[in-house]
């Protein structure tokens, strides 16, 4: 059924539609939202979970690691100080390859403390070991929401779902919402093989040493390599049960003869869509490329959909302070690994939540249209150029 | 599986790398066989954890989890609210030492008890962070020598007082928070089956000796952990919402004296002025102890004479572990 | 996926009894209780019996070292009890007394013993003397089968149970049950028949394999120092005698006992009993207890027994010897005292030194002499022991501590020796040292629980006629006694090990069948050994290869 | 009928900004548009300057920025002409209403904005004995502009209201009634 809805109460419906059994959370904006409708259903006997209000979002992660090692399929949702306050559990989860899956509800991390999006908090995470989807419309968040949990539970490993807070967690807009039978057939119920269980009493959670533990991490490497290949059967089989897709690892957007392509993640790939339509519409040879899986990191994937392209700028709201972009780091690697000399201009904006406006496109397309090499590291969109010369204490 | 004891489950078996003398694997072994088989047992970081497993090999033969330091007893809300309104009739239990109760597990304690989950939280209390070298924690004692509260010059040891852990978490209102010793097994048997029959949150406090850690022979464990007991050091309690219900009177009151000369992480009070000082102060924490639950008045059912009395045929045992015993 | 999951137990694959340096064994150690009794009794099995409420097994137990329970548990001066290790806890268990219950009960629910299944061997054992010795002996070597005829010149067996222990401290009737048990057994009892009288003593030894004489002590001795004979001077022993066939002689108001031992203070009461207003005992030892370090300083005589005599109304000067009789004419006025210094010199003999100028006089129409007994061996030369010729001998009549306990245990180790003999092998040694003392003990997991006693006879009333004194004690109290025993060295399945082992290196194999612990595992911690009640686990170190 | 309108709200915390935007974005969703509702994003307190903004399109809507451009503005509190730059980004004949008693004084700058005096607070304390402008205002906006129909706006407010109780319901109908009629009449004052 399509519904106008604000993209919190979607995804919580999303969630419902899930049946998880378990729903932990600590309130933290902009993902609030989200867990009161939850709970409301909940009140309401419309879901049958427990909703288990933590002391702290580490502790939230804490009860959905424990309810998903019970068995129990499990949803958790945080944002900035809250996902990083979960950093060590969200690695204990993965290392411990339980299909946990959660909605962050992305924002920027303090300080100075900001509650306005960007990508800083779960970017910061992508090496915990989680799958991590971006998401571009709530209809692509509801619907991520579901093959999320189909490929936690394929691959035994947690998914974390990024939605841009507010941009996404606080807008009305029209989404299709599955039939509950429609989603029970697509996601059957949790049988997880290592559920704790008095009559095969196993432990989970030991000790390792130096001479096995490395064998572990790769094994959680490979892992996370072959779930590739699990969401991109999921968006498949997802398209052909309910007709939508979104892509899987990435998302091209009029590629076909583009030099010059912009790669982003998150909301603000609408945007950049009616500006690449606007200036096409003008003659100029641009597409763009929506990176909705990070981890995996579809290096291959992107080497081949920019076969074509002449140069290529990364426009991301996160930031590893002293290095630049993070995707933009990334996606050199893959092309210098791949032998191809392709151009990559990093841009960094729309931190804490500055909105990146058409022009803001727009002037990061015009930034990205030189010959010659791109700079190293990073240029940063719409910054206050007053602001240039402050030094910390003036 | 090992089944070589048919008297008892071995939740805790052989194999596992506890120093030699442990009271804390002591400890574990008597309270998981006498919860028995149809449990989950989610643990803390720390000594337990890592002693019991290793590379691949467990010694648990119940279902446990270990996830980090500070979470077990998030982790086992999250078991427990799993496994609720399901068919089995499994308990969840949280272990963890005194390190993951007092201090960085606190938190994630009181969220569990406060949220009413159905669980029992086990500490293992040996006074220190025993896994990583024998730093002081929030229940290493006055006075205490540890790595990082060391006797010099200016120091005595420790120079802050080991929290009220039992009157912290008793202060949420909660069904059942108890302490017993390793070296009253009647005693701890009748509370973690008391323990078990009750509904809630519940909160037990085990005071389990660390040869390593308090610098003691590894077979005068028991006999530490019964003298914490009878010099008021470590009175034995029960509280039901707050209310103390239950005391185990001193069938013999000990000087503290008795309980600190065993153990090297005391020696340096024998040593002058400045230690009999320190001696005094912990004397008068003992007998502050002693009055504040009448530990030589108390008209209890048994005392610790009757606790830790011997006699033939034993105290009682545990649960059938399985058909063999039946 | 397959790490990411540990099977359970599988740590066992590790094996931590590398670790250790030393092991613990479980070994039994001998208890001071049994070490103490000269019978060798199993004191601590029966009472752990007892505690599980198997009363004729504790019967049995008890009677494989012992057949007189009801006797012993009457007269016997319990050194088991002195050896106590509970004594240094709170008192001493009772032994004594559960001894005499057990006795007692088996002949109110007819215990016997059991019969062997086979004769032993066609040999014939002649016992000489049916006292506490020849009994006892004669009882082990039916018991396994051997043929006994035990040859007394008296009219009823019991030696000096019988003729020298007054009814009130042990009724005849109590005697004869376990003399007859014995005899039930198939031992043949030839009395009237003296040796060297009525049978030569050469004819006795070519009619049996092998002879053992416990001829007891039946001759008085009189210490040669004083003079103490003649008219109103009576001989202790043939005093009891008299007194034990039945006779009630008359006495004259004023008696004088001399001696310091038990049959001093049998005399004395007797005496009282048969109407003398003015019983003394006099002593040249200190009472028992008085004189530490110098225990030949002390009376012989049990403390409970001058106790009820005292009580009785017996008086007693200590530490005064006779110097000699004071007569007029024929007429006995008394006795001159002086006071004693030291009864034994530097070599051990009985040699009292009385100071001069600190006589006293003692008035008294009768003097009772009971200061020592001697063997009669008169025509007996032939039986002189001769053990690789099978004549043995034992009892009173070699020495020793002379308790009807110790001539028990003699009897037994005569049995032994003779068996040995006949069977051509080496004997056993039956006596044991304690094993078990009181610092291998971890005595705070026992309660402090006050020790049972039996009630007395009211002292007017008991002064009347030769009723036992002492009564016994009630089951319950039997039982709680039997349950205060600390069970010294020997495992009574506390559990303590059990649950104490970090390791799960102490395997429990079941009620009766205790634990065992497996090396495999256990790391030598030791905790088991520290906290073992008994003290029956011992820590060994371990080898270096 | 058009390929984007825009709105921008304005308001304070507790008016009912928030609210607005999202009935309106509810409103043309049932009678067949895209719709886009969200506010001007910030923690949520009584009395601050807040906005929020609407996108409706007949067709699908893919841009999440904050409206910059808009068509119309809709004003709660006319006391935020004297703080806010309400109009900016309206172009001129870009309708702006206001709850206000009378056409407000302020100087526009350049632009020409078509007023719309509403007396949104008056009517709202008629029937609701509170001052909740917002779907006064809103159906002003309906009325004034033709974007949403009046029909759809009660749907979304039936079920918005449905369940505050029918006195409520048939309150805020009323509101809307009168709101619309006012907007369509191009304003009263």
């Amino acid at each position: 059924m399509r519904r106008q809805l604000e993209g919190s109460r979607a995804v919580a419906e999303a969630v419902r539609l899930c049946r998880p059994r378990v729903i932990a959370a600590y309130p933290i904006t902009p993902q609030t939202h989200i867990v009161e409708h939850l709970s409301q259903m909940v009140a309401d006997g419309e879901l049958a979970a427990e909703c288990i209000n933590t002391e702290s979002e580490f502790a939230a992660a804490s009860v959905a690691l424990g309810a998903v090692a019970a068995g129990a399929r499990a949803y958790t949702a945080s944002a900035a100080q809250g996902l990083l306050l979960m950093t060590e559990v969200l690695f204990n989860i993965a290392g411990l390859r339980l299909p946990v899956v959660m909605t962050c509800a992305n924002r920027a991390v303090g300080a100075p403390i900001n509650i306005f999006n960007d990508h800083q908090d779960s970017l910061s995470l992508r090496d915990a070991g989680w799958i991590q989807l971006y998401v571009e419309s709530n209809q692509e968040a509801v619907d991520s929401m579901i093959q999320a949990y189909r490929i936690a539970e394929a691959c035994e490993l947690p998914v974390m779902v990024c939605m841009d807070g507010f941009f996404l967690t606080h807008t009305f807009e029209p989404v299709e919402l599955p039939e509950q039978a429609q989603v029970d057939a697509w996601l059957p119920p949790l049988r997880f093989s290592r559920a704790l269980d008095p009559v095969a009493p196993a432990t989970l959670g030991g000790g390792s040493e130096p001479d096995n533990y490395l064998e572990y991490r790769r094994a959680q490497h490979q892992a996370l390599d072959h779930a590739a290949d699990e969401i991109v059967s999921t968006a498949a089989a997802f398209q052909s049960t309910f007709g939508r897709t979104h892509g899987a690892l990435i998302d091209g957007y009029r590629l076909d003869d583009a030099e010059r392509v912009l790669i982003t993640l998150g909301s603000v790939m609408g945007a950049v869509r009616d500006t690449v339509d606007a200036l096409r519409e003008r003659g100029e040879r641009v597409g763009a490329l929506k990176l909705r899986c990070v981890r995996p990191f579809p290096a291959a994937g992107l080497v081949h959909a920019l076969r074509g392209a002449r140069r290529v700028a990364v426009l991301e709201k996160a930031i590893s302070a002293g290095a630049g972009g993070i995707i933009a780091a990334e996606l050199r690697a893959a092309m210098h690994a791949a032998g191809i000399a392709l151009p990559v201009d990093g841009f960094v904006g729309g931190l804490g939540g500055r909105d990146l406006t058409p022009a803001s496109i727009e002037a990061v397309f015009a930034a990205s249209a030189a010959a010659g090499p791109a700079p190293i590291g990073c240029q940063f969109v719409d910054v206050d150029a007053a602001d240039e010369a402050a030094r910390p204490g003036e | 599986m090992d089944r070589r004891d048919p008297f008892r489950l071995n939740a805790l078996t052989s194999g596992h790398r506890a120093c030699s003398g442990c009271g804390q694997a002591m400890a574990a072994r008597m309270v998981g066989d006498l919860i028995g088989p149809d449990a989950i047992f989610v643990n803390a970081t720390g000594c337990l954890q890592v002693f019991t497993t290793h590379n691949a090999q467990s010694a648990w033969q119940v279902p446990w989890l270990h996830s980090v330091f500070a979470n077990a007893a998030a982790v086992a809300s999250g078991v427990e609210a799993a496994r609720r309104g399901l068919p089995g009739s499994e308990r969840v239990v949280v272990q963890a030492g005194d390190g993951g109760t007092f201090d960085i597990g606190l938190q994630c304690l009181s969220g569990m008890i406060e949220r009413g989950h159905d669980a029992l939280f086990v500490c293992y209390d040996n006074e220190a962070y025993m896994n990583t070298g024998v730093q002081r924690s929030g229940s290493t004692p006055h006075a205490a020598r540890t790595t990082t509260s060391p006797p010099g010059r200016l120091s005595e040891g420790k120079r802050h007082l080991k929290k009220d852990m039992l009157a912290i978490v008793a202060a949420h209102h909660m069904p059942y928070a108890a302490t017993a010793s390793v070296a009253f097994f009647p005693d701890l048997k009748a509370k973690v089956e008391k323990a078990m029959r009750l509904r809630g949150p519940r909160f037990l406090h085990v005071f389990s000796p660390c040869p390593l850690g308090w610098d003691h022979d590894a077979a005068a464990s028991v006999q530490v952990a019964r003298l914490a007991v009878e010099t008021g050091l470590f009175p034995l309690v029960e509280l039901e919402y707050g209310a103390v219900t239950g005391v185990m009177r001193l069938a013999q009151r000990r000087p503290v004296e008795d309980y600190l000369r065993l153990q090297g992480r005391f020696k340096h009070l024998f040593k002058d002025a400045h230690g009999a000082a320190e001696l005094r102060h912990l004397q008068a924490l003992a007998d502050a102890n002693i009055r504040r639950y009448g530990l030589l008045d108390a008209t209890t059912a048994w005392d610790t004479g009757e606790a830790g009395r011997a006699q033939r045929g034993g105290r009682g045992g545990y649960a059938p572990a399985h058909g063999a015993a039946s | 996926m397959s790490r990411l999951r540990f099977d359970p137990g599988s740590s066992t694959a590790y094996r931590t009894g590398d670790w250790r340096r030393a092991r613990p064994i479980y070994a039994d150690r001998w208890p001071p209780c049994g070490a103490g009794c000269p019978a060798g009794e199993d004191i601590q099995a029966y009472l752990a019996l007892l505690q599980a409420g198997r009363e004729e097994a504790a019967w049995r137990k008890l009677t494989e070292q012992n057949p007189f329970p009801a006797v012993c548990g009457r007269i016997c001066p319990h050194p088991c009890e002195s050896a106590c290790n509970r004594a240094r806890v709170d008192e001493a268990v009772a032994i004594h007394q559960v001894e005499r219950h057990l006795g007692d009960l088996a002949r109110g629910r007819g215990f016997a013993h059991d019969r062997p299944r086979a004769a032993a061997a066609e040999r014939h054992v002649g016992v000489v003397g049916a006292g506490p010795a020849g009994l006892s002996c004669a009882y082990q070597l039916a018991r396994v089968g051997y043929r006994v005829t035990i040859y007394d010149a008296a009219s009823e067996p019991g030696g000096t149970l019988r003729w020298g222990v007054p009814d009130y401290r042990l009724p005849k009737d109590a005697l004869l049950h376990e003399v007859e048990a014995i005899l039930a057994l198939g031992v043949t009892l030839r009395l009237g028949v003296r040796i060297g009288a009525d049978l030569s003593a050469g004819e006795l030894r070519t009619r049996h394999d092998a002879v053992f004489t416990a001829i007891g002590n039946g001759l008085p001795l009189v210490p040669a120092e004083a003079d103490v004979t003649g008219h109103g001077v009576d001989s202790g022993i043939a005093f009891l005698r008299r007194v034990n066939a039945g006779e009630r002689p008359s006495l004259p108001a004023r008696v004088a006992v001399i001696g310091a031992g038990n049959t001093a203070i049998d005399v004395a009461r007797c005496a009282r009993r048969l109407g003398a207003a003015e019983v003394t005992i006099v002593s040249p030892q200190d009472r028992p207890g008085h004189r530490p370090g110098q225990p030949a300083e002390e009376m012989t005589a049990l403390p409970t027994e001058i106790a009820q005599a005292e009580a009785e109304g017996v008086r007693l000067l200590l530490r005064l010897g006779v110097q000699r009789l004071v007569r007029s004419g024929e007429h006995l006025d008394g006795l001159q005292l002086a006071y004693v210094d030291h009864v034994f010199d530097d070599a051990g003999r009985f040699r009292p030194v009385l100071y001069e100028g600190t006589e006293t006089f003692l008035p008294a129409d009768r003097v009772i002499v009971a200061t020592g007994q001697q063997p009669d061996w008169s025509g007996l030369d032939v039986l002189q022991p001769d053990p690789a010729a099978g004549i043995f001998a034992g009892g009173d009549c070699v020495g020793g501590a002379r308790t009807a306990v110790a001539a028990i245990g003699s009897g037994h180790q005569a049995a032994e020796d003779v068996m040995a003999y006949l069977e051509g092998r080496a004997p056993v040694e039956l006596g044991r040292a304690a094993t078990a003392s009181f610092d291998t003990l971890h005595t705070h997991y026992y309660r402090r629980v006050p020790r049972h006693t039996s009630v007395e006879a009211d002292t007017d009333e008991r002064q009347r006629d030769f009723r036992e004194v002492q009564s016994g004690l009630e089951s319950v109290a039997v039982a709680a006694e039997a349950a205060r025993c600390l069970s010294c060295g020997v495992c009574m399945e506390c559990d303590n090990c059990w649950h104490f082992c970090p390791d799960a290196a102490v395997i429990k194999l079941g009620p009766g069948q205790r634990y065992r612990f497996d090396y495999e595992y256990c790391k030598g911690c030791g905790i088991c050994a520290a906290e073992c009640p008994t003290g029956h686990i011992r820590m060994e170190a371990e080898s270096g290869t | 009928m058009m390929t984007m309108r825009q709105i921008r709200f304005h308001g304070r915390g507790g008016q009912g900004a928030v609210s607005a935007a999202a009935l309106l974005s509810l409103a043309a969703f049932e009678d067949g548009f895209e719709a886009q509702a969200f506010p001007k994003f910030g923690s949520e307190r009584r009395g601050a300057p807040v906005e929020s903004y609407v996108r409706i399109s007949d067709r699908p809507i893919r841009s999440h920025t904050q409206v910059y451009a808009p068509d119309a503005v809709v004003v709660l509190d006319a006391t935020l002409l004297r703080s806010e730059p309400v109009l900016r980004g309206l172009t001129d004949g870009g309708l702006a209403i206001v709850n206000a008693e009378g056409e407000p004084e302020m100087a526009t700058g350049e632009v020409a904005p078509r007023w719309l005096a509403v007396t949104a607070d008056r009517i709202s304390i008629e029937h609701l004995n509170r001052p909740l402008p917002n779907t006064v205002l809103l159906a002003a906006l309906a009325g004034a502009s033709g974007w949403v129909g009046l029909p759809a706006l009660e749907t979304v407010v039936r079920r918005h209201f449905g369940r505050k109780g029918e006195r409520v319901v048939g309150a805020n109908i009323e509101i809307l009634r009168e709101g619309y009629r006012l907007g369509a009449a191009g304003g009263s004052t």
